[in-house]
């Protein structure tokens, strides 16, 4: 019985990975990088679903709406700013250290306006816990709702890059930039749509997030944006079901670790299991195996 | 890249001057006439710890101000100058460098263990006199020039295991610590060894990460398996209060016992203090404590600050300067005596001062522990009650 | 004869830039040496004069991977800590037994052997990997090694070692026993050897190494393989090898660092190596120019004083720091600012031939 | 014997047979042509002799010896060496450098040697550089040899890369297309180099190409490849006039 306990609150922390990996892997996928302002973004996000709701006495959807806003526009300006000139830039790493950069920013700014000190996020999500086997076992409403909300943008993904136009020519751009340029894409367009995506999952990501686990401080993304991103890669970096399996595995390990071997070295098991199933498969779990043309 | 290598130097130098400039500015304002006492601080107000750091320098900032509007120390006014450390040793030393640039003579920090032990150690070496309101590690103050406000990890492990089995709370225990958090393992690790010998058993002994501390769930699972009546929780009161959230969804309800880390809990904004109902802590400073001193000091730093309270750091920072003030009114000390002739003049004084604190009644003995007497509340309706 | 005078002109050019490498670091030296005797030197810049070298090393030997081999390494920070470690609790172990120096050059050599075999050992299923899969193993193998060192608890008493995993109360020693590795808390009072001077020395001999290094047979070998790993591989160059070698030295080389970091503060945590300090010395690698030695210097120093130079912002220290980080990569690194930079040069150049012009 | 002997060499790649029984046997110092429409293997069949691949079926030997599936390393080592179709030079290197990476193996001193500059250092990297110097004159790059790989023109980038190859000294040499993408002119000039390797060194030569007018001019034999099969071979004039040939390239 405690096992299914200790697999269903993996469940539930994965599914937050998860959510989070969806909008890592993504960018990743189209913009063939590693954004790793995203856990950041998610911070900010949950700031402001945090300051409408509390500060505001908006209701938690208007909130949630707004906090999508701020973060849609907060994710195309830094990509329009800090990214964007650096897309032809000598060296990929250019962009990824101009992401840590943005990083440390949004952090600090987060710091200056609501101070260091942890806030406690209202639960938004109002579905009720399931209880089973006699009480024995609960999955709270957030697990469930984290849940759907993953499987839900993770087919929306997927039926939107396969089969609207938008979405085609984000599979364009992440094949071939230089190609799709020339078929009349609008790159610039494209990638920046991409951040916008992806920030807007942030948003839903950070009220998730912070209603699973609801304290937030400037430095609430900073870790499970570095474990999504564990995640994301492994589960195949890029790969959309990926994201969303690399998470919940994660999180399932991470928890069984836990609960069966050590909860001090916990840590340190989970990215053995990393080590190992890339080793195994170098891409990751669905990343597909590119061979180099000779 | 020859040329950026030039602007990027420019930029360096751009830097230094304004930072130069910005530190002229500073010294300006008090050393005009009059010689003050410069009283240097350290902690972390930035990064994962910086709630604490600026608890410290918020509520050393609230004494210092106070001081000056009542005659200053000895006549001479205190100016009181923060510096971040990042909860970095080595950012801490370079802390500790800048604020000698500028002319301390005293130093109140550092605020966390760690960096604490690495300035002390730099301050043993210059003859400045060192007070830490919370460094709790053993090593923060082995220089003959260093002193706490807070208890040691060793006082308060065993404190906390005394008082569990002098007043008969609980016999099997369970601990949840941070493993990576040297405060935190330190108090475990004392509690643990005092435990069996006061007749507890520790029947379960889980620890969390700096890397992974948003979910407990597990480690609350297998202390609820094991059967404890009693979690004791020698963490801060930030993870405590996702700690205890959870808790209550696996619906386990022991009683909880903390440490000075703990205190807070009720303060983070928006926190459902019916969480917290029941939690027991050890702590020297309760912020509704019925105290004339702690309703006035509470009363000042909510109103300076817009708070609603100050956490036991800021009340350690508070009693810090205050002890300052008190060991220099002893030592019949002057403004402008060096670092080194202060340090001495301040060490032989705090043997023989009794700092009548928001912490309590604090005598220190000459290795620089205090002592005083710690106060078990206990969380009823959102608010501490004496025990 | 035309053949050897090339061969003469060839060997200058690489010999030139790597001398006023080295003359860079010396002038810096003598400078500081001069303020410093002349007591000009303040405090602050006094005690970041270790960190300076330390993260010189760091960022040096980073590059070596980074730059010349073009493999993506987030887990430098974890060499680092090895070096520290193991140095620190050699010299908590020797205390006096040996003097002063003696004790800090043993150190030194273990903590470079021992993160160099650590970066083999490591480096040999790792390497296998490729670009973001790469990076993202080397940060867990530096999360692995920061994790098990939290719960490592070492005491030394009468009767030798006691070694103790995630538990210190457990560590049962005898009278007059001390504890060395303290968990969390890690080591405290390793005996104060590192020294500025001695740092010069090393960010010399660092130097000397890599740069003599990637001017050498293997040095090309690896830098083939960064090219094109398939190429390499056809002309008979043994790709396993040289990524190893280039990838053990530069642990190596992290770890000496690291001895230095462990000699200079008289506590180590292992907090300090975590993903965030890879994850800054990567920064000073990509800000000084990928592959340019003499960059990753520069950037280092700059981007490890400029925090402390701040201050006086105070709260807006490390927001300012930030921008200024975002802004210097998008100068150094966007082609837009790059060939913005190119015409500026041109038009100063042009300028300066007209008024030559005029003046004559 | 003959310098390279291949025997029903085949490979496919998930159900498509890309090489099906390959056999061949090229004569030392002999200049080889292996030809074919697109996507007929060819490339198949040199990634399977230098042990980019490995067969499924088949045996190579070189010079009598087995090397079927040796990795590269090794393969090259046994004495292959080979340019791409799609050049792969060390880009950020200069043109000497590329050529003395190509001397690694016959002119080695070991990392430690390197790193504390013994003499070994200095005289092995003289003779590295002479014998560079003397591989580069051959292709008339001798005045480049400081300029970085990647700023060559495209022309003698193709060269550079065979000048790289013919440094590990192999006994066979491997060309895929190397006159891709020349004019006329060029292209001309490559043959003139191409015939001066295999007489000054007594190379022998297999090259892939497509240029009618190389092909039959340099090469002695060829083999047809057609749909990953061996279509026919034989001297250059008999093989180039067969109907068979013409049929396959021009189709029906």
């Amino acid at each position: 019985m405690s096992f299914i306990s200790h697999l269903i609150n993996g469940i539930s922390l994965g599914s937050v990975y998860a959510i989070i990996a969806l909008g890592y892997t993504m960018v990743y996928g189209i913009a063939k990088m590693l954004n790793f302002a995203h856990g950041d973004v998610i911070m900010i996000g949950a700031y402001v679903v945090f300051t409408s709701m509390t500060g505001m006495g908006l209701n938690p959807i208007l909130s949630i709406l707004l906090s999508m806003v701020v973060c849609t526009v907060l994710g195309v300006v830094i990509e329009r700013i800090a990214y964007k000139p650096l897309r032809n830039a000598a060296s990929p790493l250019a962009v990824l250290i101009t992401a840590i950069g943005i990083s440390y920013l949004l952090q600090n700014v987060a710091l200056l306006l609501f101070g260091a000190g942890a806030k406690t996020f209202t639960n938004v999500v109002t579905f009720p816990s399931i209880s089973l086997a006699g009480g024995k076992l609960t999955i709270t409403g957030v697990t469930i709702v984290t849940i759907l909300a993953c499987i839900v943008i993770m087919v929306g993904l997927s039926l939107f890059v396969g089969k609207t136009k938008p979405g085609r020519a984000m599979q364009a751009v992440s094949e071939d930039r230089g190609a799709a340029q020339l078929m009349g894409v609008n790159v610039n367009g494209t990638i920046a749509l991409t951040f916008a995506i992806g920030s807007a999952l942030a948003a839903i990501a950070g009220v998730l997030l912070c209603s699973a686990y609801p304290s937030l401080t400037p430095y609430t993304g900073a870790m499970p944006g570095i474990k999504a991103f564990v995640a994301a890669v492994f589960g195949g970096i890029g790969s959309i079901p990926g994201a969303m399996i690399g998470g919940i595995l994660l999180g399932i390990i991470e928890l069984l670790s836990k609960a069966y071997i050590s909860s001090q070295v916990a840590d340190a098991i989970v990215f053995a299991v990393l080590i190992v199933v890339l080793l195994i498969k170098p891409t990751g779990l669905f990343g597909k195996n590119i061979q180099e043309k000779v | 890249m020859k040329k950026s290598k030039k602007l990027m130097c420019l930029a360096l130098s751009a830097a230094f001057a304004v930072s130069a400039l910005a530190g002229c500015g500073n010294s300006g304002k008090g050393s005009s006439s009059e010689p003050t006492y410069k009283i240097g601080a350290i902690g972390p107000v930035t990064g994962s710890a910086g709630a604490y750091g600026e608890a410290v320098k918020k509520g050393a900032q609230l004494a210092a101000d106070e001081i000056n509007a009542n005659g200053g120390i000895n006549g001479a006014k205190i100016e009181f100058k923060f510096e971040d450390d990042e909860n970095d040793a080595e950012k801490a030393v370079n802390a500790y460098n800048t604020l000698k640039d500028w002319g301390m003579q005293m130093l109140m920090g550092t605020v966390t263990s760690a960096p604490c032990i690495a300035v002390e150690s730099e301050a043993a070496n210059d003859n400045m006199f060192l007070l830490t309101p919370s460094g709790t590690a053993v090593d923060c103050i082995s220089g003959s020039n260093a002193f706490r406000v807070c208890f040691s990890d060793p006082a308060q492990g065993t404190k906390s295991a005394e008082y569990i089995s002098e007043n008969n709370i609980a016999t099997k225990v369970a601990c949840i610590y941070d493993s990576s958090d040297p405060y935190s393992s330190g108090i475990y690790q004392n509690f643990a060894a005092a435990a069996p010998d006061k007749g507890m058993e520790v029947v379960a002994a889980e620890a969390f990460t700096a890397d992974s501390k948003t979910d407990f769930k597990v480690q609350l699972q297998k202390v609820k398996d094991s059967g404890a009546e009693l979690v004791f929780l020698p963490i801060y009161y930030t993870e405590a209060a996702l700690l205890l959230q959870q808790a209550k969804d696996i619906n386990f309800s022991p009683i909880f016992f903390g440490c000075d880390g703990l205190d807070g809990l009720l303060d983070v904004e928006n926190f459902d203090a019916s969480l917290a109902e029941g939690v027991m802590l050890l702590t020297p400073f309760a912020a509704d404590a019925e105290d004339e001193k702690t309703q006035q000091f509470v009363k000042a730093y909510s109103e300076k600050y817009n708070e609603a309270a100050p956490i036991q750091f800021a009340a350690d920072a508070y009693d810090a300067i205050y002890t300052i003030k008190a060991a220099a009114e002893e030592a019949g000390t002057k403004a402008d005596m060096s670092n080194s002739d202060l340090c001495d003049a301040l060490v032989a004084a705090m043997p023989k001062i009794t700092v009548e604190g928001v912490t309590g009644t604090i005598t220190w003995a000459e290795d620089g522990e205090p002592d005083k007497e710690p106060k078990a509340v206990k969380i009823e309706s959102g608010a501490y009650v004496a025990l | 004869m035309t053949v050897m005078k090339n061969t003469i002109k060839n060997m200058k050019k690489s010999t030139k830039s790597n001398l006023i490498t080295y003359g860079m670091v010396i002038v810096a030296y003598i400078i500081v040496q001069i303020f410093s005797t002349t007591g000009n030197l303040s405090s602050m810049m006094q005690g970041l004069l270790v960190p300076l070298c330390i993260y010189v090393i760091a960022a040096v030997s980073l590059n070596l991977v980074v730059g010349f081999s073009g493999e993506l390494s987030l887990g430098h920070a974890g060499f680092m800590c090895i070096g520290a470690y193991v140095s620190a609790f050699f010299s908590s172990c020797v205390g006096d037994a040996l003097p002063g120096p003696l004790r800090f050059l043993f150190a030194i050599l273990i903590g470079a052997a021992v993160a160099g075999i650590f970066g083999i050992l490591i480096g040999i299923p790792v390497l296998r990997l490729r670009g973001d899969y790469l990076a993202i193993v080397t940060l867990a193998f530096g999360e692995i090694i920061k994790n098990l060192m939290n719960v490592l608890y070492i005491g030394i008493d009468g009767s030798g070692l006691h070694i103790q995993a995630s538990d210190g109360g457990a560590l049962v020693l005898d009278a007059g026993g001390k504890v060395i590795v303290n968990g969390a808390l890690g080591i405290t009072g390793t005996p104060k050897d590192s020294t500025f001077t001695i740092g010069v020395i090393i960010i010399l001999i660092t130097l000397f190494i890599v740069q003599n290094l990637v001017n050498s047979r293997s040095g090309r070998a690896i830098m083939a393989i960064r090219d094109n790993r398939i190429a390499a591989e056809s002309i008979g160059i043994n790709i396993t090898k040289y990524k190893l070698m280039a990838f053990s030295i530069s642990a190596a080389l992290a770890g000496v660092a690291g001895v230095l970091y462990s000699h200079n503060l008289a506590t180590l945590t292992v907090k300090k190596f975590d993903y965030n300090t890879s994850i800054m010395i990567l920064v000073f690698v990509v800000l000084g120019g990928i592959g340019n030695i003499r960059g990753s210097i520069i950037a280092a120093v700059i981007l490890t004083a400029l925090p402390e130079l701040l201050r006086g912002l105070s709260d807006y220290r490390m927001l300012i720091y930030a921008i200024v980080l975002v802004a210097m990569m998008l100068f150094n690194w966007a082609p837009a600012a790059i060939s913005w930079r190119e015409r500026m040069k041109e038009k100063i150049a042009e300028r300066r031939k007209h008024q030559t012009k005029e003046a004559a | 014997m003959a310098m390279l002997e291949v025997n029903n060499l085949s490979i496919s790649f998930g159900g498509l047979h890309a090489v099906d029984g390959f056999s061949m046997k090229i004569e030392k110092g002999e200049l080889y042509g292996l030809i074919g429409p697109n996507g007929a293997g060819k490339t198949t069949v040199f990634n399977l002799l230098t042990g980019v691949y490995k067969p499924d079926e088949g045996i190579v030997l070189l010079d009598g010896k087995d090397i079927t599936g040796h990795s590269t390393m090794d393969i090259n080592k046994e004495g292959i060496a080979r340019t791409f179709q799609n050049i792969r030079l060390f880009k950020a290197m200069s043109v000497l450098d590329n050529v003395k990476a190509g001397l690694h193996n016959h002119h080695a001193y070991n990392t430690l040697t390197g790193i504390l500059r013994l003499p070994k250092y200095f005289q092995t990297e003289k003779e590295m550089n002479q014998k560079a110097h003397e591989i580069l004159k051959v292709f008339d790059l001798d005045q480049e040899a400081e300029v970085l790989a990647s700023n060559l023109p495209y022309g003698k980038q193709r060269k550079l890369e065979i000048a790289r190859a013919l440094a590990t000294d192999p006994k066979l040499l491997l060309l895929d297309e190397p006159a891709a993408g020349m004019n006329p002119n060029e292209t001309q000039e490559l043959m003139d180099t191409i015939c001066f390797v295999q007489k000054h060194f007594h190379m022998t030569i297999l090259l892939i190409e497509h240029d009618m007018k190389l092909v039959g001019g340099i090469c002695e034999e060829l083999t047809v490849l057609n749909f990953g099969q061996v279509l026919t071979q034989g001297k250059t004039a008999d093989v180039l006039n067969d109907p068979v040939v013409i049929k396959a390239y021009l189709g029906e």
